[in-house]
């Protein structure tokens, strides 16, 4: 309890406070805006800490469950149901890490409707972070579609010159997959009597026979989240359009969702299906990897470059969560993690030069990195984190879903692995080019003589990321640590139903 | 039934018929308005028939009294005598007559292919639908509907009052006067 | 007089009362076209209440009557208002609410 | 020395130099370039201390320890130790490293000096040093790995200190952008080798159930008897590493364009160091490698082909580095020759000699640039600048040089020790460790001696060529004319690495045989080293006949001018056509793999993705748009065709009504 309150309940619903005052302020305000929504999410930041502090790594269960009932509807509760565990937990963090980031970022790159921008941002920081914690599938559905309002109007009105059409697009491309998704657990929820995760799994075998059924209707709302190929074209427009803080929260943590659905949900409560579909997955998510990095080595806009790296990327991630072993689920946690702290900290850097310049094409740069000594330096970093060098946070993760999905029995090949190493190489050839147009030759623009290098904020927007990369990349150990009991706990269910499935 | 009874009761009909083609048909819509009267009368009379005086009154004073006086007043006022009877609109002409002749035969084969036909009107009594008759079941069994009516009658009042009310080029009201918008002679 | 003789002169009227509708662009024929519906409807009632001797079919034909009133005089003060606005009370003009 | 003391002393090796990048990163600004300098070499020295220290206690526990440090990765039943191994193997790779890696420092403050000088960026001094110290950290981390993943961490984190360093001008190169691409190039072909390294590691987990090198090494025979396609697999794959890493063919492509580095760059990482990772790794890695012939077959055909191959190209070059960069992947050839053929000894000691002469050779070219250099600006202020453009003007071809004996005659004189080991000339140190792999492949593989001999002679053939063109002769540019001997914090270390290259042939002196001893506790069935007479005098023989055709094709009558073709150029033709363009591999594999693979991109980037998968996508969106389109028209906001539809309806019930 802190402050009386449940920490989950205080670390979902800080950032509504902020909101709120935020909706007291006058428009002309800007910089009281800006600060009450920067204070706000870094004191989201400190309960989450203080959630972290609480939670016993030890244990793989659900934790600090909180729990109450919220609306009956025909004889069945709705609870409004929260708890975390060792899959969630992590995403929490990065949740309440990259809000304050990217509204750091956003200091100086939004000027106009700064109200507006403040609102949505705390506004989707509370669904973000009710979406790891739910625990009752319609609160769950409920975050989700939450998310998806906030994010539409920062891409709709703050982005950039086909914003309307990316924010549609994004909007419809989710919701669609999303209604499905509501289907199959009125379905479920209808069947067992309640919608509470916990009721569901302890119930399975009432919907086992239609769990195909159930697990096409979730994956493909996740799927597309991820996004998986070749759900992914909605990702680049998004991404190109919306603002850097979007951006940055769009691939740090919107994304995950996705991927933490696929843990959360598909896995234990569908494992017989996900047994049979595990290789499709699997083929998926390899096809993602070399394909994301191919087509984006063939960009112009650097953004777009970073958000099909993202679909690269993210493959890894699918690739380790349908390895269906502990290094591959377990890598696949910390991936998402790394993904975010790296390609957050890409856009945010894409962000600083766009300032600068107004242009994210990367013919108009070059030698950057003779102009900006440090955000040359940190950009070599951040990039190499992407490309999964070691010592850096990225080998760890892709280097655990690797060997993960190498010897996993349920896909029962190492060619998926030995595919997805390609991508290890054509991650570095996509990542190399883009520092090369953009930071390494001679400076070929009169413009860009004169940058100024990052301001003092700018570098304390990157440093934290930067901390963090390195943590990660060179002493993974606590945060696998928080992961693996969890993770340890739905290998075994998975397992078990394998096992059950054979006999 | 006597001859001259039929007889009456055919033009009647005729009556009837023709004053609502001869509406629906003539160029001018004062014309129409004219025709209108016609039938309303004409109806009226078999409202009267039917032994329902109170209502065939109501019909004529109403009816062909007041409303038609008011629409003639608007065809006036708005100079709407003119009609215009081409029609712009592909397939509407045709169409509509074609279903309204399909309407209407349906009608007339539902009551001819009646399995059961109905029997003949039977005799009213003097006393049926006389005026206190109405009277007592309209502020007995009928209070509420009777007062909805009228209130719907007067928003409807009201609400023609506003909506024909002429409001003419803002005319600044006394004593509201804007301070920045000198007023010219 | 038999009941099918009510009957049919009032699907008649109403008939030629759709037909007004359907086929004139004059809103105030089309408003006349209208109450010669509502009559044909009345006809009706009046009649089945004389063929019933149940006097509340004549209540409903005085309610109608009342009613029918109050639409035409909403009717035609929007009459009005439309032609001050648009110089104009051509139906086929009124056509901006389209998809 | 009580090897139980030292031991701790092991994870310094790395921390040293971590400690050196710190330091260099908080203060480096406010110390200068003096400070900078003492702090990076003396963080690569006390590593070397480290080493030494090791190396010491080791003498009385020759079987090595290993020294927990860290859990580094723990996640089910897979587990990475951070631990540092202190055997005689890897400690002869850490004294070299730190070693060779102390005396690049040292001279780096004077080249470096006078670099970003000639650069114009006194400011990447300091960088410098920070990449410098942090490729011998990786380099540590990778010799003194316990297991493959540490291993591949550091083989990984030499891989970007080349990728940086070989950048270090990034914005110089032809084009302003070559310098990047190489160092690219560089980082993406050792990536692809990665990537079999990485492959490796998976089948070793899967099949050994760890990753520790003495869990992998004892369970090796067991394995292969159960499994031979296995380790054939394991052992091919990480081959494919080796020849990214030692840039041996097919992936040996990147190490020349990586002499766009600065030189002491080339001198300890594109030769004496990085590149002898891959030997290092299958001479660590014996246990699998002899249990599968076919496999040690291929590593060693492998390298001789890159021996032979690498030389020929070596004759054909005028870049002074180029030259040094061939004949560094034609070493790396014999270094893997010997590896492959079971004799790690011999390659471990060609690796330590050649680590030796090879970066004096670099250093000493480095010190013949900056006398160039020096040269250049001298005749440009004084006006009389005829080779034409300042930019292009290149102080590294060797057609521009000659003469520069008397110039500069400390460099010619240290660099003719080089020059001479590196031809194999008794009794430098080249002599000794290139004629045990001879020797060795005499006795078991007369084909592999055979291509190993011609190598040899090419090589002495291309030293005699440097040597001409460099030293001998007039001076063919004002640059030459005008050149100067390089300052004394450049020539020292070139003198003691000049020492070290003429008697490093002790280490495995024929009679006494020091290295075999030394090493035998850590490498995995060692073969005794042997030294056969005859072999020694047809190698020598072979040396001093390529010497002697070198001369008297270049020497005799040296070069007059700088655009005079090569006298080769004649006789030769379409074949020296093919040397100096180096066999056109480069634009072979631009057209086999590089342009496919942007094409494919391009394909997959506009038709697929962008006209297939969301064209499918706004596809349905503009279905459903037209649909809607042709659907409004119903709606036409004509009262009367409501009316009309309204009609239709009621019609349509009756309809029903009269029907039913």
């Amino acid at each position: 309890m802190i402050f009386g309150l449940h920490p989950l309940l205080l670390v979902t619903f800080l950032p509504l406070i902020g909101f709120f005052i935020i909706l007291f302020l006058k428009a002309e305000q800007k910089n009281a805006i800006r600060w009450t929504a920067l204070l706000t999410s870094l004191a989201t930041f400190g309960v989450s800490l203080a959630m972290l502090a609480l939670f016993d790594p030890a244990r793989g269960d659900l934790q600090l469950v909180y729990r109450t009932s919220w609306l009956r509807v025909g004889g069945i509760s709705i609870d409004f149901y929260l708890g975390v565990d060792g899959l969630s937990i992590l995403l929490v963090m990065l949740t309440t890490f990259l809000t304050p980031i990217a509204i750091l970022s956003t200091w100086s790159a939004v000027e106009e409707r700064v109200k507006g921008f403040m609102a949505f941002f705390l506004l989707l920081e509370t669904g973000m972070i009710g979406v790891f914690l739910a625990l009752d599938l319609v609160l769950f559905y409920i975050f989700w579609e939450f998310t998806l309002v906030p994010m539409y109007f920062l891409i709709g009105v703050w982005g950039g010159e086909r914003r309307v059409y990316a924010a549609v697009k994004f909007f419809l491309f989710t919701m669609f997959g999303s209604l499905l998704m509501l289907l199959a657990i009125l379905v479920m929820g209808l069947q067992v009597g309640s919608f509470a995760w916990n009721d569901l799994l302890a119930q399975r075998q009432l919907f086992a026979q239609t769990q195909l059924w159930l697990f096409l209707a979730f994956a493909l709302a996740f799927a597309i989240k991820v996004p998986m190929f070749p759900l992914h074209t909605w990702l680049p427009d998004a991404h190109v359009e919306a603002p850097t803080a979007g951006s940055v929260i769009l691939a740090g943590v919107l994304l995950k969702m996705g991927g933490y659905g696929f843990l959360r949900f598909n896995l234990p409560l569908f494992p017989e299906a996900s047994l049979q579909a595990a290789p499709y997955m699997a083929v998926l998510a390899v096809i993602g990897i070399l394909y994301g990095a191919a087509v984006s080595l063939m960009q112009k806009d650097v953004k777009k470059l970073v958000a099909y790296s993202s679909v690269s990327h993210l493959g890894f991630v699918m690739l380790g969560i349908f390895a269906l072993t502990q290094q591959g689920l377990a890598g696949g946690v910390l991936q998402m993690i790394n993904h975010g702290l790296s390609t957050g900290a890409l856009f945010l850097i894409v962000g600083m030069l766009y300032e600068r310049r107004h242009t994210r094409e990367m013919s108009a740069y070059g030698g950057i990195w003779k102009v900006m000594p440090i955000l040359g330096a940190l950009t070599l970093i951040v990039m190499l984190s992407s490309a999964g060098l070691p010592g850096l946070n990225g080998f760890v993760g892709e280097f655990t879903i690797l060997l993960g999905a190498f010897g996993s029995q349920v896909l029962n090949s190492p060619y998926f692995a030995g595919a997805a190493t390609i991508g290890v190489i054509l991650a570095a050839v996509y990542l190399l080019v883009m520092f090369e147009r953009v930071f390494l030759g001679p400076v070929r623009v009169e413009a860009n003589l004169s940058l100024k290098d990052l301001n003092a904020r700018e570098v304390i927007t990157l440093v934290p990321l930067l901390v963090l990369i390195f943590w990660i990349g060179l002493y993974p150990a606590p945060f696998f640590n928080l992961i693996n009991p969890s993770v340890e706990r739905l290998v075994s269910l998975v397992q078990g139903a394998a096992m059950l499935a054979i006999h | 039934m006597d001859i001259g009874v039929l007889l009456v009761y055919g033009i009647l009909g005729l009556t009837v018929i023709v004053s609502a083609v001869g509406l629906i048909v003539s160029r001018n819509a004062l014309y129409s308005a004219l025709f209108l009267v016609v039938n309303f009368v004409a109806v009226g009379l078999l409202y009267l028939a039917l032994g329902a005086p109170f209502i065939a009154f109501a019909q004529v004073t109403v009816y062909a009294g007041s409303i038609m006086v008011l629409f003639i007043f608007v065809i006036m006022l708005l100079g709407a005598e003119n009609l215009m009877l081409d029609e712009p609109l592909r397939g509407q002409r045709a169409l509509g007559i074609l279903l309204v002749v399909i309407f209407l035969a349906e009608i007339v084969l539902y009551y001819l292919l009646r399995t059961t036909p109905l029997q003949a009107i039977p005799a009213i009594p003097q006393t049926f639908a006389s005026p206190a008759e109405i009277g007592m079941l309209l502020f007995n069994r009928y209070l509420l509907p009777f007062e909805v009516t009228a209130f719907i009658l007067l928003a409807a009042t009201v609400g023609a009052i506003l909506l024909s009310k002429h409001e003419g080029p803002t005319r600044p009201k006394p004593g509201i006067q804007k301070p920045e918008t000198p007023v010219e002679g | 007089m038999p009941m099918s003789y009510y009957l049919i002169l009032s699907a008649a009227m109403f008939a030629i009362g759709v037909l007004g509708v359907i086929l004139r662009r004059n809103p105030l024929v089309v408003f006349m076209s209208l109450e010669l519906m509502f009559n044909a409807a009345n006809l009706v009632f009046v009649a089945f209440s004389a063929y019933h001797q149940i006097l509340d079919g004549d209540l409903f034909v005085f309610f109608v009557m009342t009613t029918a009133a109050a639409e035409v005089a909403v009717g035609l003060a929007l009459m009005v208002a439309i032609f001050r606005a648009k110089r104009t009370i051509d139906l086929d003009e009124m056509s901006m609410l389209k998809g | 020395m009580n090897f139980e003391t030292v031991l701790p002393l092991a994870p310094w090796v790395v921390f040293f130099p971590v400690l050196g990048i710190l330091l260099n990163l908080l203060l480096g600004k406010r110390l200068g370039e003096k400070g900078i300098g003492i702090i990076a070499s003396l963080a690569a020295g006390l590593s070397f201390g480290v080493a030494v220290l090791l190396a010491l206690g080791l003498a009385g526990h020759p079987e090595g320890a290993t020294y927990p440090f860290l859990r580094w990765l723990a996640v089910g039943d897979f587990v990475a130790d951070w631990n540092f191994r202190v055997d005689t193997l890897s400690v002869t790779m850490m004294l070299v490293v730190a070693g060779v890696g102390s005396l690049i420092h040292i001279y780096s403050i004077g080249y470096m000096h006078a670099d970003v000088r000639h650069n114009g960026e006194p400011g990447r001094f300091r960088r410098f040093f920070v990449f410098l110290n942090l490729f011998v950290a990786a380099m540590m981390i990778l010799v003194s790995a316990d297991n493959f993943l540490m291993l591949f961490v550091g083989w990984e984190g030499v891989g970007l200190c080349s990728y940086l360093l070989i950048g270090f001008w990034f914005e110089k190169g032809a084009g302003g952008i070559a310098n990047a691409q190489a160092a690219k190039k560089a980082f993406v072909v050792n990536r692809i080798g990665d990537f079999g390294l990485l492959i490796a590691i998976f089948l070793i987990f899967y099949n050994f159930g760890s990753l520790d090198f003495e869990t992998v090494f004892a369970q090796a025979p067991q394995v292969a008897a159960a499994l031979p396609g296995v380790i054939l697999a394991i052992t091919l794959f990480m081959l494919l590493g080796v020849t990214g890493k030692s840039a041996q063919l097919p992936l040996y492509v990147w190490l020349p364009d990586a002499m766009a580095g600065p030189t002491p760059v080339s001198a300890l990482i594109h030769a004496a160091t990085m590149v002898t990772a891959g030997v290092y790794l299958v001479a660590r890695s014996q246990a699998l490698y002899q249990q599968v012939v076919l496999a040690q077959d291929v590593v060693m055909w492998v390298g001789a082909a890159t021996a032979f191959f690498a030389a020929t190209i070596a004759v054909g070059q005028y870049d002074i580095k180029k030259v040094l960069a061939y004949s560094t992947i034609s070493q790396l050839g014999f270094m893997v020759t010997a590896v492959g053929m079971g004799a790690a000894v011999a390659g471990m000691f060609h690796l330590v000699t050649h680590a030796f002469f090879k970066a004096l050779l670099f250093l000493g070219a480095g010190s013949v640039i900056l006398g160039m250099e020096h040269g250049h600006e001298h005749a440009a202020a004084h006006g009389s600048h005829t080779e034409g453009h300042h930019s292009a003007f290149d102080p590294q071809d060797m057609r521009n040089m000659g003469g520069l004996r008397e110039k500069m005659p400390l460099t010619f004189w240290v660099y003719l020790i080089g020059a001479l080991a590196l031809a194999g000339i008794a009794p430098l140190s080249g002599f000794f460790s290139k004629d045990e792999i001879l020797a060795d492949a005499s006795l078991h593989h007369p084909a592999v001696y055979l291509v190993l001999t011609a190598a040899a002679f090419l090589t002495a053939f291309y030293v005699a060529r440097q040597l001409a063109m460099v030293f001998f002769g007039k001076p063919r540019s004002e640059a030459a004319a005008g050149a100067a001997e390089s300052p004394a914090v450049v020539t020292v270390p070139l003198v003691i690495l000049a020492v070290l290259a003429a008697v490093g042939g002790l280490l495995n002196f024929p009679t006494t045989h020091w290295l075999e001893k030394w090493l035998e506790h850590s490498l995995y069935g060692v073969e005794p080293a042997r030294f056969i007479l005859s072999v020694a005098l047809i190698s020598l023989a072979v040396a001093l006949t390529g010497l002697l055709i070198g001369w008297l094709v270049y020497g005799r009558k040296p070069l007059e001018d700088a655009r005079q073709p090569d006298p080769l150029a004649r006789p030769l033709n379409g074949l020296f056509l093919a040397l100096e363009h180096k066999w056109w591999v480069d634009e072979l594999y631009q057209a086999v793999v590089v342009k496919p693979y942007l094409r494919l991109a391009q394909f997959l980037a506009q038709p697929v993705d962008q006209g297939v998968i969301d064209g499918l996508v706004n596809g349905v969106g503009n279905l459903l748009r037209s649909t809607a389109q042709s659907w409004r028209r119903i709606q036409n906001g004509y009262v009367r065709s409501y009316a009309l539809t309204i009609l239709l309806g009621v019609v349509l019930v009756v309809t029903y009504l009269v029907l039913r």
